[in-house]
């Protein structure tokens, strides 16, 4: 009888190791689930997860293999939007589908001209909605107005995020006070830049960044003294922080797409913990990860084929489709409509449900 | 040849050029450098802004980015070059930071960290190869020659070189600079293969990778640095399924070439004249 | 005023982390004139070491401390003797010991990947990082003023014990020609291992230190650079120029982040190497002894 | 000397570079309280013969022993046996004042005071270097390198000395009154293998002698004899200006 | 005739110790000069002033009647002086024949183009350098080990193949600093015979420094003595060789 072949692309050195890992393992676990359960209509699902350091032309090679040589109906990963960008050509010219975990740059799924690139999809925000998700909680829900940025210099999503953001939190009567950039895979220390984002009398402090950064940053802050301010993210909230970062977390607050203590997800987290022995931490990249596998799922039941055309057409079609974490809708340009911004707070030790927003 | 093998292909020659720049500095003049990463990001940036903003054909883009790439070599090696060993080494670390620092900042021309997408791909197999064999044959001649033989003293000896006659700041700004011109082509082929450039593709560990494929191969080598680009890259892509190990797997073989074979796998030979010893000693015993 | 004492206090404290880091890397350098990129494999080894100590085996900090120290200690020797040993006896190429250090850099890198797994962690935090006020508004954290000390302290010893004792002189005989110190009666092997013990056991000084102050992952090896840097600036091999190097360092970044500009921290910063090395091409306390014709 | 044990025993040693063979089974002996040189031309592996006695380079084949027991093949250990040398071309070390090179010679001793005595005697011989005691070792002149180089293996008072063409580089005054300095010392006890250029000189100076031609000892005898072969004449003494 | 080299007042200090002092003399075209004294007396550091490898603290040097003073080294090779080194300066990572040949290229052209391709007169050159190169190695005996690598010569080869080496640079001032030292008494006067040939063939100023006093007195016509960076006597070696100063600074007083 057919398989259906999944290309997985995790970064499982370097850099992003630690989450390329969860994902390898969501992955897995969705595939194990719906094996268990017979496959897709009969079809049972093979991945083929490949590594690609965190580099492009590593994502580049792996991806042509995945194409050329396993022949894969479809490809999830990667979790960052430059290794998606760098695909997509390769994917589009082979007529594959390829869904990016947390690539949140409008890029992925749109070229230069605006058009929008018929085989790449995302299960994520994008940035300028991100951005837009979190200056309307800072300023309508928080009603923050004297605003401070610290991003990631070297990293393509948080400089999005950031610009977004501060675009977004003016049109809402925000002023930006601080705008002060870090360098992600060396610097550990921000305690300059916290100086004078103290100084500059910022009342929020919004962090596009990822989980090591915000929680250095976080106790850091907390270290100076500067326990009025309030620290937002994005979502890139993870369970380790509070190793790292501990009781300067408390009250912060991060716009995501999914809360750990979401009931939909506690079977989630029960079936990871069980086959791996291990917390699912870096939860966002696993459950994104996880219900992309199970979008493509019911993209390939839709399909009725292991055809990649087919697939990519369903996958572009989906409408209402009840994921663990979501319902999700593609827009024409292959983003997920107005999805809900999962507000999570950080109380009593651990990431909390806050409220869902969608801003006007 | 699947496109998978031609991918590889392609990178591989275009790795082989950058090399080749490398090894012409590193290898043959002696001068070891950490940071030739910022050459091949100064290249595949030209070319991409040439080709995506100003709508330039893609072999004068190429060009041009290499010809930046050497004019920036050149200005750079002016006051550096007269450090010494690792001196030079720490220093080309932070140059090259420096110039993706200024790629990551300069927001209009470089659009930042989220780089420029939608290059076109216009490396295709003939192209690479053509690049690669033309800058080898260039290589192979200089090094054959005035050229290469002036390089060596400076490495040698850089009192008696001077005492020959060798303006031995000169020839170490000359080397660099057209090492960079080898970098900064491979680099503009670079972003026509990936058709996506981000400055963190230009990181240390690209610029380690580029010297250690160098001496890996031999120091003093040219068909030694194509070599050890060869073997690299197929040791990382042959061990891809095996991912997790496959970064300790390349940190093993780099150090155990070290430790087996110090000299590198080619020493200071060139295949040539690898091949012309065993044919003659296969003509002694005839 | 106030911004500025602060941004002091904050760049001491991170120059003397780097500054632990430094003075290792500059030990070796000095002995075996490469810089030798598996430091920042020693650190983390020694992060780790202490991780599980405390973590999976129960041992209060002192132990876990100390045996982080040893084992790093004895990771180092062992690199060494397993690595750099045999290249060292075959050519003098230093070189190729660099490009070694980094493939073991790489190595020790991913075996952690491999066995802790990319995750980042953080070590409880033993060594206090309770805020400290000084100066009224400036405030720091009772760790940054342990790590400065410590710095010193190991700093002090070493400089002493390479200035007055035989086997110091030793070290830098051997530091200029192993061979002809082993002529001299040198027991080259032991004292090179003597050099990698002590600075792999720095360098789990830093890690420990790095992992508390911000968190230990495979990757916090690369914090070594910034320490190269820094080693570099006060000229490679020289002790107080490492810390020198380090404090200066530490100070231009914060100053340039708090009062510049963040985003151009680690341009003034490099631009600040390089400005030093062509003024200087020996760094601020690099013997410059001219080779004689 | 028939009967007596040699103090140095060198048997059968073979040393080789990768494909080029430096020493083809040289065997050698020193008596306790001799200078014995040796003597050839420019590559007959005499440098060869004192580094692999000292462990320096790897030996092949062949034994080398001190008073019977075998010598160990690490230089420090050789060192401390009780056999030094003065290297070829100096091999100062550049960065270390010349007191402190000086003090690296004395490495294996504990006897502090006994090398400050030590130090005062190597001073007395080479006053230049009293002069030049703070001054970095590299940036000495060529014969006063030379000078230190013999001066640091005299520090750590061997049993054998071994001098490797200890007269390289040095004015006409200075090689008098170092090979006049070698016999004190070695009336004084000291044994001494000597590798010279300088051959009359050496033959005149030392007791026994050993010619070396292409890794081969092909004449060996009384210095006094070597001196009076008209072959070695010929073939190593030059006809001189004397 | 006239002076291709002279030395006024020269004057060089390192720290405290006053290396070259009031050093004057001149070389003639066309002589064959010895440089002699003690160790230290500052012989080496005369030619390295000359060669612009330290500067000058004092005092001209003029060639061939231009004052060059505060020369770079690699111009020296212009002015037509070449030298060896009294510690080793071969280029080890070269082949012998390579030594010679990278000397000896200065005197044949080619493009940088036909360098980058071997095309025009790429080819023809090369013979040509790589021949001159030859007979100079000839010259010196060392033909044979053309292909060896550098460092692998006995020392003595060495010092010959820096004489080659510097040939090759065609000088009008050869300096040679310790051209015997390493070579046995036979070897020296092989030495000398190759002096006085290229000095003859070539038509050679030379100056050159030695220990080896049966080599200055044999084939120096005029000798330099220094002591304490001074000159403390001049003249042809009869008279320098009986020359109390000298006798008692550098020969030792008793002749056997
Ligand atoms: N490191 C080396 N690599 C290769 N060959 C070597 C090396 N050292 C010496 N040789 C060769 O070994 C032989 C013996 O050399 P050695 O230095 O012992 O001679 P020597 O008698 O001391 O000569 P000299 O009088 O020039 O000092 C020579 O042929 C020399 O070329
Ligand atoms: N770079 C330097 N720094 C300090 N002192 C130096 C330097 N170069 C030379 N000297 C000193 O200057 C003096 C002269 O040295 P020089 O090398 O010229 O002597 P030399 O006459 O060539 O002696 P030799 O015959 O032993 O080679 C010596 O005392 C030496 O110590
Ligand atoms: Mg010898
Ligand atoms: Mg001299």
């Amino acid at each position: 009888e057919e398989t259906v072949k999944i290309g997985y692309l995790a970064a499982l050195t370097g850099d992003w190791a630690a989450y390329g890992q969860t994902e390898k393992n969501t992955a897995q676990l969705a595939v194990d689930e719906i094996n268990a359960k017979g496959g897709i209509d009969g079809r049972k699902v093979e991945l083929v997860v490949y590594d690609f350091r965190g580099r492009q032309e590593d994502a580049v090679n792996a991806v042509r293999r995945l194409l050329e040589e396993d022949k894969v109906s479809a490809i999830v990963g990667a979790n960052a939007s430059g290794i998606n960008i760098a695909t997509a050509a390769l994917v589009n010219r082979a007529e594959v589908p390829q869904i990016g975990t947390v690539s949140t740059n409008p890029m992925v799924t749109v070229d230069r001209k605006g058009k929008v690139r018929p085989y790449s999809f995302r299960i994520c925000f994008t940035d300028p909605y991100q951005g837009k998700l979190i200056a309307w909680f800072a300023a309508k829900e928080l009603g923050k107005t004297k605003a401070a940025v610290l991003y990631d210099i070297a990293s393509d999503y948080a400089q999005g995020l950031r610009e977004f953001f501060i675009k977004s939190f003016e049109e809402y009567g925000g002023e930006t006070v601080a705008d002060e950039a870090f360098k992600g895979a060396q610097d550990v220390d921000f305690r300059a830049q916290l100086t004078k984002i103290r100084e500059a009398g910022a009342d929020v402090l919004v962090l596009p960044n990822m989980g090591k950064e915000m929680a250095l940053i976080m106790k850091q802050a907390r270290e100076l003294g500067m326990d009025d301010l309030v620290f937002v993210g994005g979502d890139g909230y993870a369970e380790f922080m509070w190793e790292i970062a501990g009781k300067s977390m408390e009250n912060s607050y991060w716009i995501n797409h999914v809360s750990p203590s979401d009931p939909n997800m506690a079977k989630f987290f029960e079936d990871y913990e069980a086959k791996y022995n291990d917390e699912c931490k870096e939860f966002v990249n696993g459950i994104l990860g996880y219900d992309a596998m199970y979008w493509l799922f019911d993209a390939i039941d839709r399909a009725d084929s292991t055809d990649s055309v087919k697939i990519a057409q369903a996958l572009a079609d989906t409408k209402d489709l009840q994921l663990h974490h979501a319902t999700i809708t593609m827009d024409e340009f292959h983003n997920p409509l107005n999805k809900d911004g999962i507000v999570l707070i950080a109380k009593d030790g651990k990431g909390q449900f806050f409220k869902k927003i969608k801003p006007e | 040849m699947s496109a998978y093998a031609e991918g590889i292909f392609i990178l591989l020659l275009i790795n082989a050029i950058a090399a080749m720049g490398v090894s012409l500095l590193t290898g043959f003049t002696g001068i070891f450098t950490l940071g030739h990463a910022a050459y091949l990001a100064l290249g595949s940036y030209t070319t991409a802004i040439l080709t995506l903003d100003y709508g330039i054909a893609w072999l004068p883009a190429v060009l041009a980015g290499g010809i930046v790439a050497m004019v920036v070599g050149y200005l750079i090696g002016l006051p550096t070059l007269k450090l010494m060993g690792d001196y030079y080494a720490i220093a080309s670390i932070g140059l090259a930071e420096s110039i993706r620092l200024i790629l990551e900042n300069w927001q209009s021309l470089t659009n930042g960290a989220r780089g420029l997408a939608g290059i076109d791909t216009f490396t295709t197999l003939p192209v690479a190869l053509s690049f690669f064999i033309v800058m080898a044959i260039v290589a192979f001649c200089l090094i054959n020659g005035r050229f290469g033989r002036s390089l060596k003293a400076c490495r040698d000896d850089h009192v008696a070189a001077a005492l020959l006659g060798f303006d031995v700041a000169k020839i170490r700004v000359a080397s660099l600079s057209i090492s960079a011109l080898y970098c900064g082509l491979a680099g503009g082929l670079y972003a026509g293969f990936i058709s996506f450039i981000q400055p963190m593709m230009f990181d240390m560990l690209k610029s380690t990778e580029m010297t250690a494929v160098v001496v890996f191969g031999g120091l003093g080598s040219m068909s030694g640095c194509i070599l050890g680009t060869t073997v690299i890259t197929m040791v990382t892509e042959l061990f891809r399924p095996i991912s997790q190990y496959r970064m300790l797997i390349y940190g093993l073989v780099l150090v155990l070439v070290m430790v087996l074979r110090p000299e590198g796998m080619m020493g200071q030979h060139e295949i040539g004249g690898l091949l012309k010893r065993l044919f003659r000693r296969g003509g002694d015993r005839s | 005023m106030a911004t500025l004492i602060q941004q002091i206090i904050n760049g001491l404290s991170l120059g003397s982390i780097y500054a632990l880091i430094a003075v290792g890397y500059s030990l070796v350098y000095s002995i075996l004139m490469f810089s030798n990129f598996a430091h920042g494999g020693f650190l983390i080894i020694g992060g780790y070491l202490c991780y599980f100590a405390l973590n999976s085996a129960g041992f209060n900090i002192w132990v876990a401390g100390f045996g982080a120290l040893i084992g790093a200690g004895f990771a180092a020797v062992a690199t060494e003797r397993l690595t750099y040993k045999p290249i060292r006896e075959r050519t003098s190429v230093t070189l190729y010991l660099l490009i070694a250090s980094m493939g073991m850099n790489i190595v020790i890198e991913n075996i952690f990947v491999i066995v802790a797994g990319g995750r980042f962690r953080a070590l409880p935090p033993v060594i206090p990082t309770t805020p400290v006020h000084l100066f009224g508004n400036a405030t720091t954290s009772a760790l940054d003023l342990i790590s400065l000390v410590t710095a010193f302290v190991f700093l002090g010893g070493l400089q002493l014990f390479l200035t007055k004792t035989k086997w110091g002189l030793a070290i830098r005989a051997a530091a200029c020609d192993l061979r002809v110190a082993g002529l001299m009666g040198v027991n080259t092997s032991k004292l090179i291992s003597i050099v990698f013990f002590v600075a792999g056991l720095l360098a789990a000084v830093g890690g420990i230190f790095l992992s508390v102050r911000y968190t230990l992952y495979p990757q916090l090896g690369m914090i070594t650079i910034k320490a190269f840097v820094a080693a570099v600036i006060g000229g490679l091999g020289s002790l107080p120029g490492a810390v020198v190097g380090s404090l200066i360092l530490g100070l231009s970044e914060m100053l340039t982040a708090g009062f510049l500009s963040s985003q151009l921290r680690d341009l003034v910063v490099f631009s600040l190497l390089v400005i030093t090395l062509i003024v200087r091409p020996t760094g601020l306390f690099g013997k410059d002894v001219k080779e004689k014709v | 000397m028939d009967g007596k044990k040699p103090l140095l025993s060198v048997r059968g040693l073979e040393v080789s570079y990768g494909a080029i063979k430096a020493l083809l089974g040289v065997d050698l002996d020193v008596y306790e309280g001799e200078i014995v040189s040796v003597i050839g031309a420019n590559g007959a592996g005499k440098s060869t013969l004192m580094n692999a006695i000292m462990g320096d380079v790897a030996r092949q084949a062949g034994e080398v022993s001190l008073d019977g027991k075998p010598l160990s093949s690490k230089s420090f250990q050789v060192v401390h046996q009780g056999v030094s040398l003065s290297p070829e071309g100096r091999k100062v070390f550049a960065p270390l004042t010349v007191e402190e090179n000086l003090m690296m010679g004395a490495f294996p001793r504990q006897d502090r005071l006994e090398i400050h005595r030590t130090l005062a005697h190597v001073f007395e011989l080479f006053p230049r270097l009293e002069e030049r005691r703070q001054q970095y070792a590299g940036t000495l002149s060529g014969g006063e390198q030379q000078m230190l180089a013999i001066g640091r293996a005299l520090m750590s008072t061997p049993r054998v000395l071994l001098l490797d063409e200890p007269s390289l580089g040095l004015a006409p005054i200075v090689i008098k009154d170092i090979f006049k300095e070698l016999k004190t010392i070695n009336e004084g006890g000291m044994t001494i293998l000597l590798v010279e250029q300088n051959a009359r000189q050496a033959l005149m100076l030392s007791h026994r002698a050993y010619v070396l031609q292409t890794g081969r000892v092909i004449m060996e005898g009384p210095s006094k004899e070597l001196l009076a072969n008209p072959e070695v004449e010929a073939a190593y003494l030059g006809t001189g200006h004397h | 005739m006239t002076a291709i080299l002279e030395l006024d007042n020269l004057n060089k200090f390192f720290g405290g110790v006053h290396a070259v002092r009031d050093v004057s003399f001149s070389l003639e075209k066309g002589e064959l000069a010895g440089l002699i004294g003690p160790n230290g007396a500052g012989k080496t550091t005369i030619f390295n002033l000359i060669t612009g490898v330290y500067p000058l603290d004092s005092g001209h040097i003029v060639s061939n009647g231009k004052e060059i003073n505060g020369l770079r080294t690699c111009d020296a090779v212009g002015l037509g002086i070449a030298r060896t080194f009294q510690n080793l300066r071969l280029f080890k990572g070269s082949t012998v024949l390579e030594n010679v040949m990278t000397a000896g290229q200065r005197h044949h052209r080619y493009s940088f183009l036909e360098a980058a391709t071997h095309l025009g007169r790429w080819k023809k050159t090369e013979k040509t350098i790589r021949d001159e190169a030859m007979e100079y190695l000839e010259k010196v005996n060392l033909a044979k080990d053309a292909d060896r690598m550098a460092g692998t010569l006995p020392y003595g080869h060495q010092r010959r193949l820096e004489i080659a080496r510097a040939l090759a640079l065609r000088p009008e001032l050869l300096l040679l600093d310790e051209p015997a030292a390493g070579m046995n008494p036979e070897e020296v006067q092989a030495l000398n015979g190759l002096i006085v040939g290229i000095h003859k063939e070539f038509d050679l100023t030379i100056l050159v420094i030695e220990h080896h006093m049966e080599l200055v007195m044999e084939i120096c016509p005029h000798v330099v003595c220094l002591n304490f960076g001074a000159v403390i006597a001049e003249g042809p070696p009869e008279e320098i060789q009986g020359n109390p100063e000298v006798l008692k600074a550098y020969l030792g007083e008793e002749v056997e």
